[in-house]
């Protein structure tokens, strides 16, 4: 009994210990987030990526370079079927 | 004759014990399971096979020798499997959406309680006749509450091998029954005012943030709590190879064909411990409930720390995602969005709960260190 | 000067036995097999180069610390990449063709006369001085008429590791000879009609039957001969994962990178025992006359079954696919069909003849467990 | 002599007992065939899978709306040729 | 209370030592160097990061148990990993360039005096009081001149195994560095006309030349030195996979997913070598510094021999493609063909650049296999 | 100091033998290719695929058929759409 006793105290304080702890390093985590790695965002932002813009202009410009919309369709039922093939891999 | 008679003294028939008949009954339902209710299947595939393979007669396969053995010996007694597994969990995880709402953190370390509380009740346990959980086995069985396979499979694996099993098959099938278990808990602790507060869209995290916290939460791991560092440390590992931009063949692997092949031997590996001897006892029961329980403390402490936040600060969260904290990774989050729905068919609460749900991986692996470190 | 002459002592030239070269001349042939004949290339090119590492003198690849020691005793001496392999196949294989026509699975059962009546033979070769084979030997030689590389690797590396590099280069050999070997064999004992018989379609396989044939095979096999569950087993799990759809990507991986890699291995580690003396001596040569004669005798008594049947049932089979149930998965399918079709250009046997073919996968891995059983 | 006849008993016991067992063994193989898993394939037929017909019957319709069979052609030419661009993997 | 003080004792904190915190540095660097300058990364991001780990006070990566000390022992102390890579690597080098233009095969060679001059170098460092360099620990360290990582870490484990941190660090340091150390170099040993030489279009090479050329080369090596078999062997089986052409599907796992996954553990075996008793010492700096010296050398032997052959043939090759001669693939090669375009917009060297290149990886594992000989 | 001057001598040895060791071996590695190398080469040259060609014909064919370029120009923009979609991998 007295040793089931001593089980609960050494139990309860690992609880304490535990959450105290689990709180304390995820609490210094969040400060982390807020201090350094936004500073470091603002400091290093994501560069632009433009280069794809072109791309998707080109087609833009192709399909009103007058494909009709039934040619659209027939490449996109196409393109459509061919993944339907290879979706397994 | 004589022939015929070794033929039959060495067919399985002549040589079941009742135990194992059970225990392949076990893996029989840990099969069903994986492939007809889809329970986590990944692991529970393997692991129900390796049940069965465990337990043949005559067969041996996890004694010194036999497949199962070398696998569990190598892979799971040294800990490198859930390493490796960690590892390409990490690679998997994006930290985004816990970046641009750090306060998530929170949520995640609340959920802990299911863990810690768990230790409690693992104790209370020893009251009854037939159980006697030393400090070790109570601490492995508290895990489960972490919901997270590899942490619970590697501190086990270190505190209490002999109930590796059992805190397994808990450990898998409760994060499977994650949707069952979570809605009516998410429910009874909110109002329905609560689950239809939407939440404001997520700011850009850059791709530096991305890349220095895996290498700042690994610092915090060092300093303070070394004991975690294996599983922190791999899982860091991970994410870094992911979202450092330079190594994406070795990241594209780790998430793939390597824990692939981990798994499977993993799965084999655990299910090995699933002999009739260690798993055929009144202390598997109680583990079974104690995990149910932790499952639901910590879901319960993620929505209750929600709302005490809600309290304190003037930003809102909806408290549903608070019980993503359990991690039960994309699970949890998924469910918590799903809850969000029907309140307010207009909330997606999905990215929101990715904060809270990669929180608690974070936190049951910081748990399990500290487990370790004190009672290991 | 005594650089020089220390230099001069440690190249190969200074120090080769003729057996050496000889052996290194067999792995060059393996590799011209390989390479510009197409014999089973994918374990025959990394044997054959094993061939040649293993008799390099002076680098002690086979000897502790080198890389070939390392390779052996860690994969094959404990039997792990023969299992792994068998866990690919068994995620490669599709037994649809077998649980549509079931008859098919006494084709593959007559088939494995082959490697039984070659006991009897190795036996009989005791009688030319110089050879002496053990029983356990003796089991060893006869599985190679089962047609089954991985088989062959697992029952030699337990019952006759020395003879196992001999082994392993006649049932390869003779799998990748299949096409030369079987069409004679199957002309000589069937008539111009029998080879033109048409069989009905077969009927849809629902994903159930696929799911529970291979725990259904295990189930068995624990009951009946668990000295077969290694190789069934692990199999059947293969076999389960490609089936119960829930774990592709381990499935996936079973069937591609990580049988790649075990095959590299498996390769490289059985052409380590393709040393001179284990391999140069007339033992060999006995081995490889009883492995013809194991295919022969396979192939007739699957072709006689069929037409056993044919006697006795109503639905007609083609006594062609019979030669199909020495396995060597899926060539000897695919000899039946073209046998048939030079018969009857409308006789499309390949889907029948996968029947006895798989068939023959299990006949052998249940052979392999009764020879285990009995002799091991 | 004596030893050598002594092996060959065995090997025939062994053949005998093999064969035997290899029949029995895939023989109640047979009967699990014809017993359990075609009453399961009853029990449980496979689900008709229909999600995909619309699909296919949409594609039907497309190619109904006038596309014209050249275009359907370099439509599959440069499928394929794409194909063989990548089926080196 | 006594809780507390366990925790805190068990904190890295109360723990560090001085020398951990500079190695994690070292370690830190490293990233930065993979990630932000793109230093080698699939191999310097696994390494730094196990050098941090290592350093952990506490968490005995490194120690018996730990994480770190499996991977070291069973994959690079046996050498298994560096075998595994150099595999790899034959099946991504095409020895097209080579074939099609043999004489480069002399550049490689004297690319070559890199590593010799260097252990003139490492006996003369022994001067300095603090440094004593054994004929091995030189031998070691002059590998580093080899420009090739796999054979640097194959050689310096077998040698030198206590300063395989920094001899690794060095030797992909410095291969990253190529395009930093060498033009300087090439440009004060060729004047402007000779950097104009435009050289002839290759011929085509036939698939039996590429599948022939691996088998002579490993049956060279075979004759006047087994001691480089491991590394070439390994190479030529690689290369073999291949070119033979029939076994696609092992070529392809040996160069992605196999390669990938040694590669992670062999980055990560190699960090834990970098402990600060091993590295935090003058020897490293004598390392480092001997690694530079070796790759001027052997940069300029190459461009030098390059001019020698234009003075005795009259096919004029462009000395520049002589640098490429230390091996580093394919970055010397760029560099050569980036210096070329420098003097001549319509001077393409690539192709005829990357005959010294792979000349050059043959060369450094020969140089190695005479070291292991003369030294081993 | 003597120690010294006999590690300086075997070194240089080391370095001589090492340096004509390694010209040796990769010079016979030259003779290799120049004698065995190239006579292969010539005795078994690579067959000249032309299986493919009448594919690219066909391709051709149909370009001719009236397909117009705005069509290609679609098909060629979806497949590298497709392939832009699908580069990740
Ligand atoms: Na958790
Ligand atoms: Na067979
Ligand atoms: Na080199």
């Amino acid at each position: 009994m007295e040793h089931l006793t001593q089980l609960f105290i050494d139990a309860g304080i690992l609880m304490l210990t535990g959450m105290v702890f689990v709180f304390a390093f995820l609490g210094l985590l969040v400060i982390f987030i807020n201090n350094v790695l936004l500073k470091l965002a603002n400091a290093y932002p994501d560069p632009i990526i433009q280069s794809k813009r072109p791309a998707r202009a080109n087609n833009a410009k192709v399909s009103q370079q007058g494909v009709s919309p039934s040619i659209v369709a027939a490449i996109s039922s196409a393109v459509s079927q061919y993944r339907q093939q290879h979706r397994k891999k | 004759m004589e022939s015929l008679n070794t033929l039959w003294m060495s067919t399985g028939l002549a040589n079941f014990e009742l135990g194992q008949v059970i225990m392949m009954l076990v893996g029989c339902l840990l099969l069903f399971l994986a492939i007809v209710k889809d329970f986590e299947p990944l692991l529970l595939v393997p692991m129900g096979f390796g049940a069965i393979l465990t337990n043949i007669p005559v067969a041996g396969f996890s004694e010194a020798g036999g497949l199962l053995y070398y696998i569990y010996h190598a892979g799971i007694e040294t800990g490198i499997f859930p390493l490796i597994i960690f590892m390409g969990v990490g690679a998997m995880t994006d930290f985004g959406a816990l970046i641009a709402n750090p306060k998530t953190l929170f949520l995640g370390a609340a959920a802990q309680f299911g863990i810690f509380s768990t230790l409690f009740g693992a104790i209370a346990l020893n009251a009854i006749p037939g159980i006697e959980f030393t400090m070790k086995d109570a601490s492995a069985i508290a895990i489960i509450g972490g919901a997270d396979g590899p942490t619970a499979i590697f501190l086990a694996s270190k505190l209490a091998p002999e109930l590796l099993g059992a805190i397994a098959v808990a450990a898998y099938s409760y994060m499977a029954l994650v949707p069952i278990i979570q809605p009516p808990i998410m429910k009874a602790f909110t109002t329905e005012e609560e689950r239809k507060i939407e939440m404001a869209q997520l700011r850009h995290v850059t791709k530096i943030e991305k890349v220095v916290f895996p290498l700042g939460v690994l610092m915090m791991t060092i300093f303070f709590l070394p004991a975690a560092t294996p599983l922190v440390g791999m899982f860091c590992l991970g994410n870094l190879m992911r979202e450092c931009g330079v190594v994406d063949r070795l990241s594209g692997t780790a998430q793939n064909e390597l824990i692939n092949i981990t798994t499977i031997f993993l799965g084999l590996g655990v299910g090995s411990k699933l002999s009739a001897d260690k798993f055929l006892n009144i202390e598997t029961l109680g583990i079974l409930a104690l995990g149910a329980v932790a499952f639901s403390i910590g879901t319960a402490s993620g929505v209750l720390m929600a709302k005490l936040m809600n309290k304190v600060s003037k930003e809102k969260v909806n408290p549903l995602i608070g019980a993503a904290g359990v991690s039960a990774v994309p699970m949890a989050a998924r469910v918590a969005n799903k809850v969000g729905l029907e309140a307010n068919p207009h909330n997606f609460l999905l990215m929101h709960a990715m904060g809270p749900n990669v929180a608690g991986v974070l936190g049951s692996a910081v748990a399990a260190g500290i487990l370790l470190a004190l009672v290991g």
